[in-house]
């Protein structure tokens, strides 16, 4: 970036100022409102910043942080604002495409509950300060003649990549601390567990584009499962003709089950049983024969009538899943959230993967993808394992320090983990955060970080597209509030403290990044110039790799399914939605007012029931209804339709935020609280759908379950109309 | 010469209708029935057998209010609307008959109910100052006859209402 | 039974008429300060609204119209009693009206000027309500004539024009009998409004012509802005509202609902005024089957609008249809069915006929209905149409009902203020109806005359109000 | 006010719809949105909440149905063409998404009907909403078959935009206040934008190259918006533009009632027989049977 911040930043101002007033004279707001510390005068437009024209909005090129996915944008920056945010074409993770939750990073940006100078808390409660305070604070506490012990600190992070990471390691390596938590709840850690035993290689790039039948057993590719965006951008062409058919088993209807030709109501914690089931199927009526011995066993034991009993499915039904994969080749088989989050998920996800290499999908619809050559870069993804180890070692009391990035864990752990009590033996809580939430709160010192629009970074998708790229954050528009800081800014101060000389050449993030991108390896320079000014075009830059090749390990697995539980008859399903996601974006007025996806339900929690279990209990729409397990209750209205199985209920994560802000408090609950800390035995990730409650009436609710839409059919009316695929590809099949 | 308005108040319509019967068959030489005026609290239509038919124009100001209202409305409309881009909506014309016909229906109805109303001041010469010759008892039950007459003619048309049972004559002189 | 008895001495009219504009009684007061206390509900909710917006009266996506628009057509169609007995029976010379039309007429003013508000108050920015008539604007901007509203405006300003003018010329020859009995601030009043009239030949001649004439007009007038009124919903294309025979059933309605109301005026008026002799029993029982017959014709066209549906097969107005039989709104649609179609029954009985208090109660539950009527023509429509997914019941909020409730303090006080200074029975009419009752009476016209010459007392021409 | 033009000739004017519509168009902006594809993700709508300064109106009102979504995607659970033998217990065939934005109907309903012409129909074929002139009578609302018109009941802008939301406001459209209608637009700032650049360019408006908000976030490319008429670049048309798709369907303007030689072909528009003759296309949703 090749002007001085100075003035930038006072151009800036002024662009923001009469922007805004431009902005409202549609309305009759006052034209004063300024953007913060408004006391510089107006300076006219008559010679206005160069490459600045007034009312032209110009695009510069970032990277998406609503999500792990890192999707490519292009801002829309006018007078000095950012207005819009559309995908960047010349991306290779969404092609030019968003979803809603990047469309709203505008409100993460603009929110006005941001944290806008660092807190510090004094007897008991946070108050804010100056960052000479807090800095003084941190030398304090981790200085270097703190008497910190190293692994007497730690990292609680999400999913962190690029240069971000690198100087997450750096800082611990100069602590001493060995120890970096990385929490996700949405994640599909098991799947790569299961992937590098059995095809090698931990992220398998899975082509929904190349596939002519999925079977999902689980895995809400379109709304949470890898990458959203580019598994959907597949998925338009995965519908082109020939279509592929989808087929979903789950026990609660996802985004993509939703959109599945079949969606199957599978007992939760069956799908395993499923995958045998199917892969009997095959071997009895198809005649295939190369099942991985490990397996054979498995799959005898598992007929058609074994696998309908248990997993409640109709025989035509499996036998027409079968018959899809086996006829529509190459097929792809998934495994996702419900099907990984039990006791025995590895196992599950293992059988699904092994209807892969039976059908001999590797190499087509699943390929190895590429190794990049930086493996400092690559995204540590989150799982849910570390927080278990997390509480544990809190209970411990481990930690004197702990610094939380990106993350927030009281918010998203069961509450039997007891996280919030055991930060209470932790002394000093550092959290960099642009909002206070659950885990702020908990925190003594916060630091106020710049929203994804206003920062500099650089992120490495763990799920990368056609090409290999590192993108590149870049600022779409100067700090509305000058106190927060970019949260490499801060890190390099951090280092700093550590080792003054090591770090002494860069006076901030941006000529640190710079530096680094221009000597990155393996980056192909397109034409000539500097690497970082072709890479700010661009968005990101692309980097040779080593594309791996996946091969088949069969493992031995045992398959077992969840006992029944006559106190507690019910599974809960606490869904993800592409929106609210994990709950990070509860605080974003456009996706709680963006009605959910299949319920059509906004601002507000709510259960889903089957009609049948309702009409059981009598419980009618918008009832409040008990939900209980071990660990718990929670309240929440019902909603009945027949996209759940008649043996769980579902509620949505993300609600039930308390201090998260005006628009997330005190709106629903968080299903999260209640469930049993179950674990997977074999990769150690909490088994989140195993957790059984039972339920009943709470009378009925003082406010309604608000719902878009009066009718939930088309009475007659010819609105969505339905073609089968048969004839869609007479008509359509040269297409 | 002098002028002088002599009004007669009779208690009942048909004294009054004799009265000016008589007038009326020259009773008395010089006075002719046109200067006579019938004032009574209800109408009297019977009274033109002896007044004569006095005809009104009233009805031709309706008709001339209801053409200027018709045609004049419709034109009105219609310009407005071809001097109107955004008015073409729909594919419909630009002047459509059916709404401009309904709207220049209410403008005749309108224009012609105030022509006539116009009209009926004018021609019943309200809005006027008054003649002063007027009883009050007319306006409840009595009935009056006026006439403006010169001198010589009073004591004979004195004698006259006299003889029509009279209640009560009051007469003036005009500067 | 007469109409009314020959024998009231004109004098009488005069003082009784006259009387009724004295300073009022304790009873007067109170009612205007009950309709006073009634418009203030309305005034307040009002300019809540006109701060806040339209929200808070629980419009919404699809209702965008409710009770707002449903009591507009309600006042409108009121209104079109008057013009029924003043005009038509003028012109087909039924005399029974000249004790009762003044007010009936009265009423249509009036009504006329309360359903007139409430466009203004139903539209989002009423500070450009103008803009819906056709100024010449410097932009050269017309109102859309195609617009029914458009129409509507210019339908109702003809309409209360013309009524209002019909109503003053017919009490021209009133006022000068005010004029030539009052004093102070009336006598200047009245002086001034009866335009100098005095009753000469040639006054008596016009105005017979004149009055004719207006007669004339109004009768197609008021058909005309009913049929205008019902095409705002004709011309959609809603099932429900585009119907072929909403004209002719909205006017029907009209005429119900006004008959419904003169009933109940008339039963106030008699009662307040002391009437009796002159809005007697026999004219009550005449407007009683009037309004009767023409609640028959409403309930006629209610069956053929149902059928109509029912035998076209539109799929989305017969579901509309069922669901105001059996849908959330069915309640009020049977209470419409029975005040309109059954309660109208009673009218068959003379015994009811001649009972007031009976009679009072009938005519309210009639009107009742009425109202019932056009909020079911309006809302089940808008509530289920064409789109599914914009299904929705909505019921209107208090900010509605205030302002409903209200217009019906305005039109009282209108209506109030209006009887004190107003002659609220035509006497000169009343008089000529004496008078032509006794030609038929009595053989001989001489005799007749003479009957009354010898009616003279001494202070029966004396004038001023404190003589009587 | 002339009369000259009274009598002047405005038979280009007095084309119906069925002609190919009452005015010589330059464009004729239109839709295709293909159900097969749209996976009802919302990124459309919020994406239009962005770019058009659509207010959030919070739960009670929404509980009012006085949101503001221009577009809004509806789901339903029904599959009347797939028969009733497909309701079961449980939902096998997923949900049937259908986003609906304006239709932006040729023979509009809620044109006629505006009192004060605040409502109209542009040369490019757009059914234009004029909101300083519109005073709210919400007529066209009432008489929209689709029910995709949207009153500002409140001034909504006081409370939807706390401060430094309002920073993210679209200087190209005005913040609407209370008491006027609104509705989609197809992103008319959008085209105005490319349409002065290819005047100061000197050359037409070429097919493609507007992209209203909605279809161009659209992550399965359901939406699919561009010039019907399609003038200018004929030659350089391919087969996913709107104006080949619309032929490739056997859909045309000016019906009520498409007679297709292939009637399996997926190309319908809703409540076309009310002759409304909407600008956008559906594509039927596709399912294994």
């Amino acid at each position: 970036m090749s002007l001085n911040n100075i003035k930038r930043r006072k151009f800036l101002k002024i662009m923001g100022w009469s922007g805004a007033g431009a902005t409202l004279a549609g309305c009759d707001m006052p034209t004063t409102m300024t953007v913060q510390e408004g006391k510089e005068e107006v300076v006219s437009y008559l010679s206005p910043e160069e490459y600045v024209i007034p009312g032209v909005g110009v695009w510069y090129a970032s990277t998406c942080q609503q999500c792990a996915a890192g999707c490519g944008v292009h801002g829309r920056v006018r007078e000095g604002r950012v207005l819009k945010l559309e995908g960047n074409p010349s991306a290779a993770v969404n092609a030019g495409k968003l979803c809603q939750m990047g469309q709203s990073a505008l409100q993460t940006h603009y929110n006005p509950d941001r944290i806008t100078a660092p807190q510090i808390r004094s007897n008991g409660a946070l108050s804010s300060a100056s960052w000479d305070e807090a800095y003084d604070l941190l030398k304090k506490k981790i200085g270097a003649d703190s008497g910190l012990k190293g692994n007497r600190a730690a990292w609680v992070t999400g999913n962190v990549s690029g240069h971000q990471s690198v100087l997450i390691d750096a800082h611990m390596e100069a602590l001493g601390s060995s120890k970096h938590y990385t929490h996700e709840v949405i994640n599909d850690s098991v799947w790569q567990a299961v992937s590098k035993d059995m095809l090698g290689v931990a992220n398998p790039r899975v082509r929904i584009d190349k596939a002519q039948a999925i079977l999902s057993l689980g895995a809400d590719f379109l709304g949470t499962w890898g990458s959203p965006v580019q598994n959907a951008v597949e998925y338009g062409s995965f519908r082109d003709s020939p279509r592929g058919a989808l087929i979903q088993a789950e026990p609660t209807m996802s985004l993509t089950g939703s959109n599945a030709d079949l969606w199957l109501p599978v007992k939760p914690g069956t799908e395993g049983v499923l995958a045998l089931g199917i892969a009997n199927v095959l071997m009895s009526n198809h005649g295939v024969k190369n099942i991985p011995s490990q397996f054979k066993s498995l799959v005898k034991q598992y007929t058609l009538e074994e696998t309908s009993r248990i997993t409640g499915l109709t025989g035509e039904h499996i036998l027409f899943t079968a018959k899809t994969l086996k006829e529509r080749s190459p097929s792809l088989v998934l495994a996702g959230a419900s099907a990984q989050g039990h006791e025995n998920g590895y196992e599950i996800v293992a059988a699904a993967m092994m209807l892969n290499i039976v059908l001999g999908n590797l190499g087509k619809t699943v390929e190895g993808g590429t190794q990049l050559p930086f493996s400092q870069m690559m995204a540590s993804e989150g799982n849910t394992r570390d927080l278990l180890a997390l509480a544990d070692d809190l209970g411990a009391s481990k930690y004197d320090v702990l610094f939380f990035y990106g993350t927030n864990p009281v918010y998203s752990a069961p509450e039997a983990l007891k996280i919030k009590d055991g930060l209470k033996n932790v002394g000093f809580k550092v959290a960099f955060s642009m909002f206070n939430d659950e885990t702020t709160a908990e925190a003594d010192l916060v630091l106020p970080l710049a929203s994804s629009l206003e920062d500099w970074g650089t992120h490495v998708a763990a799920k990368q597209g056609a090409r290999s790229e590192v993108s590149i954050q870049q600022p779409l528009m100067e700090k509305i509030y000058p106190e927060t800081m970019g949260f490499g800014d801060i890190m390099l101060s951090l280092l700093k403290m550590q080792k003054v000389d090591a770090y002494a050449g860069f006076n901030d993030y941006y000529s640190y990044l710079r530096n680094a991108v221009n000597n990155m390896p393996g980056f192909m320079a397109k034409n000539g110039g500097e690497a970082w000014k072709e890479a700010m075009q661009a968005g990101s830059l692309e980097v040779k790799g080593r594309s791996l090749n996946v091969s088949s390990k069969a493992i031995s697995i045992k398959m077992s399914v969840p006992a029944d539980d006559a106190q507690y008859p019910l599974t809960l399903i606490p869904s993800a939605r592409l929106g609210l996601w994990d709950g990070r974006h509860a605080n974003l007025p456009w996706l709680q007012e963006a009605p959910d996806q299949m319920t059509k339900v906004v601002w507000d929690s709510w259960v889903e029931i089957h009609p049948r279990t309702a009409a059981k209990m009598g419980v009618k729409e918008g009832d409040l209804i008990n939900v209980a397990s071990e660990q718990g209750t929670i309240k929440a209205k019902a909603y009945i339709y027949k996209g759940v199985n008649q043996d769980s209920i579902a509620i949505p994560i993300g609600q039930g935020h308390k201090g998260y802000g005006r628009y997330a408090d005190g709106v629903g609950v968080n299903p999260l609280q209640i469930l049993n800390p179950a674990v997977d035995k074999k990769t150690g990730e909490l088994a989140m759908f195993a957790t059984r409650v039972k339920i009943s009436k709470a009378g009925s609710a003082k406010d309604k379950l608000v719902r878009m839409g009066g009718s939930e059919t088309q009475v007659g009316r010819k609105l969505a109309a339905t073609i089968s695929a048969d004839v869609f590809e007479r008509t359509e099949g040269d297409a | 010469m002098k002028k002088y308005h002599i009004l007669g108040l009779f208690s009942n319509f048909d004294e009054a209708f004799a009265t000016i019967s008589d007038i009326r068959h020259y009773k008395i030489p010089g006075i002719s029935v046109d200067d006579v005026e019938l004032i009574s609290p209800i109408e009297h239509p019977e009274i033109e057998e002896v007044l004569g038919v006095r005809g009104s124009h009233v009805p031709k100001f309706t008709l001339a209010g209801a053409l200027f209202g018709g045609i004049g409305g419709f034109m009105f409309v219609s310009t407005a609307q071809s001097n109107f881009a955004v008015q073409p909506q729909g594919g419909k014309a630009v002047v459509p008959i059916p709404s401009n016909l309904v709207l220049s229906y209410e403008m005749m109805i309108l224009a012609a109910v105030l022509f006539t109303l116009t009209a009926f001041i004018v021609s019943a010469r309200l809005l006027r100052k008054r003649k002063p010759l007027y009883s009050e008892n007319v306006s409840l039950d009595q009935v009056g006859i006026e006439l403006e007459v010169e001198e010589k003619f009073i004591e004979p048309i004195k004698e006259l209402f006299k003889k029509h049972q009279v209640v009560e004559i009051r007469d003036e002189v005009m500067k | 039974m007469k109409d009314i008895s020959e024998d009231i001495k004109w004098a009488k009219i005069n003082k009784d008429v006259l009387r009724s504009m004295e300073s009022p009684r304790m009873g007067y007061w109170v009612s205007v300060a009950v309709c006073l206390f009634m418009l203030a509900f309305a005034v307040g909710a009002e300019i809540y609204q006109y701060n806040v917006g339209m929200g808070p009266a629980n419009l919404n996506v699809p209702h965008m119209w409710d009770l707002y628009i449903a009591t507009f057509i309600f006042w409108i169609g009121m209104s079109h009693s008057g013009t029924l007995l003043s005009a038509i029976l003028h012109i087909i010379g039924a005399d029974w009206r000249k004790p009762i039309y003044r007010f009936a007429e009265a009423m249509t003013t009036f009504t006329l000027m309360t359903a007139g508000l409430f466009p203004i108050i139903h539209i989002g920015r009423l500070w450009n309500m103008y803009w819906v008539l056709p100024y010449f604007s410097d932009r050269g901007i017309w109102p859309n004539f195609r617009s029914p509203l458009v129409w509507d405006a210019f339908a109702i300003s003809t309409y209360l024009t013309s009524s209002a003018l019909f109503l003053f010329v017919g009490m021209i020859p009133d006022l000068a009998i005010c004029r030539d009995n009052a004093r102070g601030w009336r006598k200047k009043l009245y002086t001034m409004l009866s335009l100098g009239w005095r009753g000469d030949d040639r006054q008596w001649r016009h105005f017979r012509k004149t009055y004719m004439i207006m007669a004339c007009f109004l009768i197609p007038l008021a058909v005309s802005v009913h049929s205008i009124v019902s095409s705002d919903f004709a011309v959609s294309i809603m099932p429900g509202w585009h119907v072929t025979t909403f004209p002719p059933y909205f006017v029907a309605g009209a005429l119900y609902s006004g008959c419904a109301a003169i009933i109940t005026l008339f039963i106030l008026l008699r009662y307040y005024f002391r009437f009796e002799e002159y809005m007697t029993l026999s004219i009550m029982e005449k407007v009683c089957k009037l309004t009767f017959a023409i609640a028959m014709v409403w309930t006629y066209l209610n069956i053929i609008e149902f059928s109509s549906v029912w035998y076209g097969h539109d799929a989305v107005a017969k579901e509309l249809l069922l669901s105001k039989f059996y849908g959330p709104y069915a309640p009020y649609f049977w209470a419409m069915i029975f005040f309109g179609s059954v309660l109208p029954f009673t009218l068959c009985f003379r015994s009811l006929r001649r009972n007031l208090k009976a009679m009072m109660v009938i005519s309210i539950g009639l009107n009742i209905g009425m109202w019932l009527e056009r909020w079911m023509i309006v809302t089940p429509t808008l509530s289920l149409s064409y789109h599914p997914f914009s299904f929705d019941v909505m019921w209107p909020s208090w900010v509605q009902w205030f302002i409903v409730f209200g217009s019906f303090g305005w039109f009282g006080l209108l209506f109030l203020v209006f009887v004190k200074v107003f002659p609220s029975v035509s006497m000169y009419e009343v008089k000529e109806m004496i008078l032509h009752r006794r030609h038929l009476a009595n053989k001989g016209i001489a005799e007749v005359m003479h009957r009354r010459s010898s009616d003279k007392q001494p202070d029966s021409g004396t004038p001023g109000l404190e003589g009587a | 006010m002339s009369l000259s033009n009274l009598l002047g000739d405005w038979s280009k004017y007095r084309k119906t719809h069925e002609e190919g519509g009452f005015h010589d168009y330059e464009h004729m902006w239109g839709m295709v949105i293909d159900l097969n594809k749209c996976i009802g993700c919302n990124a459309c709508s919020v994406a239009c909440y962005a770019e058009n300064n659509l207010p959030v109106v919070g739960k009670e009102k929404f509980e009012k149905g006085q949101a503001m979504h221009w577009l809004r995607i509806e789901r339903y659970w029904d599959e009347p063409d797939l028969g009733e033998s497909r309701v079961s217990e449980y939902q096998h065939h997923g949900a049937s998404y259908v986003p609906m934005m304006c239709q932006q109907c040729n023979a509009a309903t809620c044109e006629p009907v505006c009192p004060v012409a605040a409502t109209y129909h542009t040369p490019d074929g757009l059914n234009a909403q004029v909101y300083n002139r519109c005073i709210g009578s919400r007529y066209c609302s009432n008489n929209c078959p689709y029910r995709l018109r949207y009153f500002n009941f409140y001034s909504y802008y006081e409370d939807a935009w706390p401060a430094p939301l309002h920073m993210q406001l679209n200087p190209d459209l005005s913040v609407r206040d209370k008491g006027v209608m609104e509705k989609c637009t197809f992103c008319v700032q959008r085209i105005r934008t490319v349409k002065d650049k290819a005047k100061m360019d000197d050359r037409p408006v070429m097919d493609g190259e507007i992209q209203t908000a909605c279809m161009q976030t659209c992550p399965t490319t359901a939406i699919k918006f561009g010039d019907m008429l399609n003038l200018h670049s004929p030659e350089k048309a391919q087969p996913t533009d709107v104006s080949q798709l619309w032929r490739k369907h056997q859909v045309e303007l000016g019906k009520h009632t498409q007679n297709k030689q292939n009637k399996d072909l997926r190309g319908y528009r809703i409540h076309e027989g009310l002759n409304t003759d909407p600008c956008v296309m559906f594509l039927e949703r596709v399912r294994e049977v």
